[in-house]
């Protein structure tokens, strides 16, 4: 593994997770760089999801995580997110009977009243249209809104580390790109950011490192840069 | 000649569309796949096939029967008989025991036969546990008959569903996602017993979004994305399909490739 | 048939007691949202209320206001301690439902026995919070009680539906409810909000048990039929907001008190558990759609 | 009928270690209490009653895999029936019995049709409901049931002018009628119809795809509890020789159900050993004095915490898996 030498934002190693009886996830490093982008591809079924609910402990899980050089193996979900490991999950994970402002509100559970506005602020400046449904419910909105509101949620609560499970997912490309877009100006800002995806040329663009997870483990890690056609890639779908 | 024949089915979600007017016909005899990325629609599509969702519209027609909206069970006495992506096996009974309710549909009996047992009681439950044997045999699960289903390895869970699938002498099997979770020599071991069972005569028609699996198995393939068919063809066909490549890859592959 | 006067009086008291019910239905609705779970142990809080607070006031002559409020509390902390030492230990285990509910009911038996053996087991009430009454109108008489009871209610589920929207604890547990994993991913507390909404619901149902018991008695008994009857208030309600509760509570209480009045008081729970399996099979998410949601 | 198909059925009773130990361990108890007699007999009694119950409500809980807490009301209709139909109209106990059960089947028949759409949370309170009204009844409808007062002098068991007066005697019967009810469930369990039943529990849609019809087999296996409830409240009247609404109100419902937690759900002779188990409970805490009760919820409340799926689960950590093939080792 080649180490930055700084202290990685979020060091995993040996992570590894069952359901049952099943083995979804084997024994599985990474790590994120401060202010780095990195994507996770893979197949469908390939454990992706599965990997980010252990990193932030949606199920159980064995292995060891470090954040900024901390252990933070045996913290809770809410404690790692206290810490700034903010995921927003597969499917969204919105409050679909609340208003957008509750939505957004909540995601900001853990900041001082004052700080509330601000942060506001810069979710409506990344994404308008937020703020013009600002009383809407959220359930009632588009794909492609919902999953705005899923990103501007998650930068509520003033992520040190932006955790995202397909946010491209059943929308419309352009939306898709539009979205994905955002998170590149996020990292500019230095924001650090671990992107699963399906589809290749999006995530591909924005990322400064890429692992590739198939069947449970991880099968490749490669910088961006290194991949000069997507069809180095399309022999983890075809094979 | 056609087994099933689907003309524009479509499902609506609170105005979300899942799937729209899809047409398929599948041959007997065939090993057709029905593939797309993750949210395509497929599972859709596959339920309402087997009645457990019913659709908004279209029809859907198996051996000349109008099967649009029946019950699964009904649907499953006329012959197709469907497996799950979350496998569905019966926690609590044992390997062979799962097989052998698979038999439901070929036997008879209520319970004043399982109280008074007549002759045939007998003779059939030695048929049944005969097939069930045989089931196991051929999927290669024998040695595990006896264990309990819920204690198998994932992969041999997915085994089990399928010899339980087959003790009901389906005329059209539809597997949901069979490869999922497995790695890869389980996917090799299942691979194999897919063709083993369109060798022998049945149908199947299977959900996949592993393409290798798919292009080495399948004879046809149709492609969903976005709740529509974007095409349809033979692997060789569907692997150079430009919209394919794009559904699974991401729209700017177009212009790069 | 009963005149117009005996019917109408007892469509108020029917009222009363319906809000009552309505009362321990919020608190149903409250634990069923954060966990899932139905507490069917929900009725030994409103009898610890009106025990506690019984004890409080004859024994150690405290001013029924200061009982009440130490009642409501103790009570809470009674919820608290269900939820740590039996709800979330078998939670964790996953144990099964019918596992879950034969639990609850034991703790109902375990509160009851160590109730009779500290408290006896002899029914027992206090006077109307304010003595005098009842209002005439006509030939219609209105305890002060019931005056109590219908601004306590009142006041309450105001309480409650300011909590879950304006406060930040309050939309916390509505997060909760709604996708727990979502609410632990933003750095909510899931199992300290289950907690909460434990102590919640059991306060609520001290207050129903404290403002009910003037009107009738309480007993270390009284758990299981306000457990029965806020159960159906609930199920009536649809298990979704704190008015739906409520207005299910009270259509529960006015038919109730018809039934009295038409087929007499042994029939009241045949009617009320009638009038729960006609919604449970024609309406199954509740007559306000409440179910639905969570489906 | 020894054709080799009968061998090489599966044994309906696992002959390993813990099965051993827990049927030598039944028979010293029931020769113990045989020899001992007195309120101990009383206790066995109730329990080969009340296990009858059990069996059918472990077929629709644990084979079926459906909750139902209102089988009680299906004991009140068999308790009740036989009380009227002996005491009023002087008819033979076992036609009373017999015919009681008819009505309890009939009346399960009815109400599960409707009630068995509902799942989970809602089934387990509609069919509590149903008991709650059941009882209700059996309290206001005072020109059938007498009320409160309930029915006395209902005769003993018996056929004809043989009638089973000794306490010892009766035990013995109740007994076997309670071996015989358990032998009926296996053979039920051990067929297509059971393993149905089975498939249902394990998963209704693996199971609606295998082309089981799900809603009529439930339906069938809540009437064949309503028998086995019907059943056991006749066996309560005559053998007792007094019913009230107590008998069958909120406590049975509750010591039913431990019974069954306490024996295994799903299990095969798990609602007897429950019964017997949960029967000498309260007889071994009964040396707390006033204490009793709440003894007896703090250790369900325990054995809830510490084994949520049962004692028999408890048990199955002791168990290896490979004992569960007694062909190879007979």
């Amino acid at each position: 593994m080649t180490t930055a030498s700084a202290t990685p934002l979020i060091a995993v190693s040996e992570l590894a997770a069952r359901y049952g009886h099943i083995h979804a996830l084997h024994p599985t490093s990474l790590y994120v760089a401060p202010g780095e982008f990195v994507t996770i591809l893979g197949p469908n079924g390939a454990g992706k999801t599965t990997l980010l609910r252990a990193i932030t402990r949606l199920i159980a899980s064995s292995g060891h995580i470090t954040f900024n050089g901390r252990d933070v193996t045996g913290l809770k979900t809410h404690q790692l997110a206290e810490l700034g490991i903010i995921m927003a999950p597969e499917g969204r994970g919105l409050f679909g009977d609340m208003t957008v402002r509750e939505n957004l509100v909540l995601g900001a559970f853990k900041a001082k009243p004052g700080e509330l506005s601000g942060r506001l602020d810069k979710v409506f400046t990344l994404f308008p249209r937020l703020h013009e449904r600002l009383d809407q419910i959220a359930s009632s909105m588009s794909g492609g809104e919902q999953q705005m509101l899923a990103v501007g949620r998650a930068l509520m609560a003033d992520p040190k580390l932006l955790i995202l499970d397909e946010p491209s997912l059943g929308l419309a490309p352009r939306v898709a790109s539009e979205i994905l877009s955002t998170l590149g100006l996020l990292n500019k800002e230095g924001l650090g950011i671990l992107l699963v995806e399906q589809k290749a040329p999006l995530a591909l663009k924005l990322a400064q490192r890429v692992y590739i997870l198939s069947s449970g483990s991880i099968q490749a890690e490669l910088p961006t840069n290194q991949i000069k056609s997507y069809h180095d890639l399309a022999r983890y779908y075809f094979h | 000649m056609t087994l099933l024949k689907v003309r524009n089915l479509t499902k609506r979600f609170d105005g979300l569309i899942a799937n729209k007017d899809i047409n398929l016909d599948v041959p007997e005899g065939s090993l057709f796949a029905v593939i797309g990325p993750n949210g395509a629609g497929k599972t859709t599509f596959f339920s309402m096939i087997s009645g457990f969702l019913p659709s908004t519209a279209g029809t859907i027609e198996f051996d000349g029967h109008d099967i649009t909206r029946k019950p699964q069970d009904q649907i499953a006495a006329l012959g197709l008989i469907r497996t799950f992506q979350l496998v569905q096996l019966f926690k609590g009974m044992s390997v062979a025991e799962n097989v052998e309710v698979g038999c439901h549909l070929r036997t008879k009996g209520g319970v004043a036969s399982a109280l008074f047992r007549p002759s045939w009681f007998y003779q059939q439950e030695t048929e049944v546990r005969d097939r069930a044997r045989e089931l196991l045999d051929f999927v290669g699960l024998s040695a595990q008959s006896e264990q309990d289903a819920d204690l198998l390895p994932y992969g041999q869970r997915r085994l089990l569903e399928m010899a339980r699938a087959l003790a009901a002498k389906p005329r059209l099997l539809l597997l949901d996602e069979p490869a999922a979770g497995l790695n890869t020599q389980e996917t090799d071991a299942l691979a194999l017993v897919i063709q083993k069972i369109n060798a022998q005569g049945t149908t199947v028609l299977l959900i996949e979004h592993d393409m290798a699996l798919v292009t080495r198995i399948a004879q046809r393939i149709a492609v969903l994305d976005f709740g529509r068919k974007i095409a349809e063809g033979t692997p060789d066909e569907i692997k150079q399909h430009p919209d394919v490549i794009a559904a699974y890859l991401g729209v700017e592959e177009a212009e790069h490739a | 048939m009963p005149s117009s006067v005996e019917l109408i009086q007892s469509l108020i008291n029917g009222v009363g007691i319906g809000l009552v019910y309505g009362l321990v239905a919020i608190g149903f609705s409250v634990i069923y949202n954060a966990s899932g779970i139905v507490n069917f142990a929900q009725g030994v809080f409103v009898m610890l209320g009106g025990m506690f607070a019984h004890t409080l006031l004859t024994t150690l002559g405290i001013p029924i206001w200061l009982s009440a409020i130490v009642s409501t509390i103790a009570v809470a902390g009674v919820g608290i301690l269900v939820q740590i030492l039996i709800i979330t230990p078998m939670w964790v285990r996953k144990a099964p439902l019918f596992a879950i509910i034969l639990a609850t009911l034991a703790i109902q038996l375990l509160i009851e026995q160590i109730i009779i053996i500290t408290l006896g087991d002899q029914p027992r009430t206090f006077p109307s919070f304010t003595p005098g009454g009842p209002l005439k109108i006509g030939e219609i008489a209105l305890g002060y009680q019931l005056f109590w009871i219908l601004g306590c209610g009142a006041l309450m589920v105001y309480a409650l539906t300011q909590f879950f929207n304006r406060t930040r604890m309050g939309r916390a547990l509505r997060a909760c409810s709604q996708n727990a994993e979502a609410a632990a991913l933003l750095g909510i507390p899931v199992n300290r909000m289950l907690m909460l909404s434990f102590a919640l619901s059991a306060a609520l149902g001290a207050v129903a048990g404290i403002l009910i018991t003037p009107t009738q008695y309480t007993a270390y008994s009284v758990g299981g039929p306000f457990g029965i009857n806020g159960f159906i208030a609930a199920i009536i309600g649809g298990f979704g907001s704190a008015p739906a509760a409520l207005i299910g509570g009270i259509v529960l209480g006015v038919v109730q008190s018809g039934a009295i009045v038409f087929f007499g008081a042994g029939f009241k729970n045949v009617v009320a558990l009638t009038v729960l399996l006609i919604v449970l099979l024609f309406f199954p998410n509740g007559l306000f759609g409440g179910l639905a949601k969570k489906a | 009928m020894t054709s080799p198909a009968i061998t090489s059925t599966r044994p309906t009773i696992k002959f390993d270690r813990i099965s051993v130990i827990l049927w030598i361990g039944a028979a010293v108890l029931f020769a113990g209490v045989f020899a001992y007699g007195g309120y101990l007999i009383t206790v066995m009694q109730l329990a080969m009653i009340y296990g009858v119950f059990c069996i059918g409500l472990n077929f629709f809980m644990g084979y079926t895999g459906q909750a139902s807490f209102g089988q009680n009301a299906f004991a009140a209709i068999g308790g009740y029936g036989t009380a009227i139909l002996c005491v009023q109209y002087n008819m033979e106990p076992v036609l009373a019995l017999v015919t009681s059960m008819v009505v309890a089947g009939v009346a399960a028949l009815v109400v599960g049709y409707p009630t068995l759409r509902l799942r989970g949370h809602y089934l387990a309170m509609a069919t509590f409901a149903l008991g709650l009204i059941t009882y209700d009844i059996s309290v206001q409808w005072t020109s059938l049931t007498q009320g409160y007062m309930g029915y006395a002098g209902i005769p003993p068991l018996g056929i004809g002018s043989y009638t089973i007066e000794d306490e010892r005697m009766k035990l013995v019967c109740l007994t076997v009628l309670a071996l015989i009810g358990l032998w009926i469930s296996q053979r039920l369990r051990n067929s297509r119809f059971g393993r149905a039943l089975r498939a249902i529990s394990g998963s209704e849609p693996g199971a609606a795809a295998l082309g089981i019809k799900i809603s009529r087999y439930k339906l069938i296996a809540f009437v064949i509890a309503a028998l086995y409830a019907s059943a056991s409240g006749s066996l309560f009247a005559h053998t007792v020789g007094f019913i009230s609404p107590e008998v069958f109100g909120l406590h049975m419902v509750v010591v039913t159900f431990t019974m069954l937690y306490v024996g295994g759900v799903g299990t095969i002779a798990g609602p007897l050993v429950g019964a017997i188990v949960a029967s000498l409970l309260p007889e071994i805490v009964r040396s707390t004095g006033r204490f009793q009760d709440v003894a007896y919820a703090a250790i369900l409340l325990l054995m809830l915490i510490f084994a949520p799926k049962g004692l028999y689960a408890v048990g199955d950590l002791f168990r290896s898996r490979k004992v569960d093939k007694p062909e190879t080792r007979a």
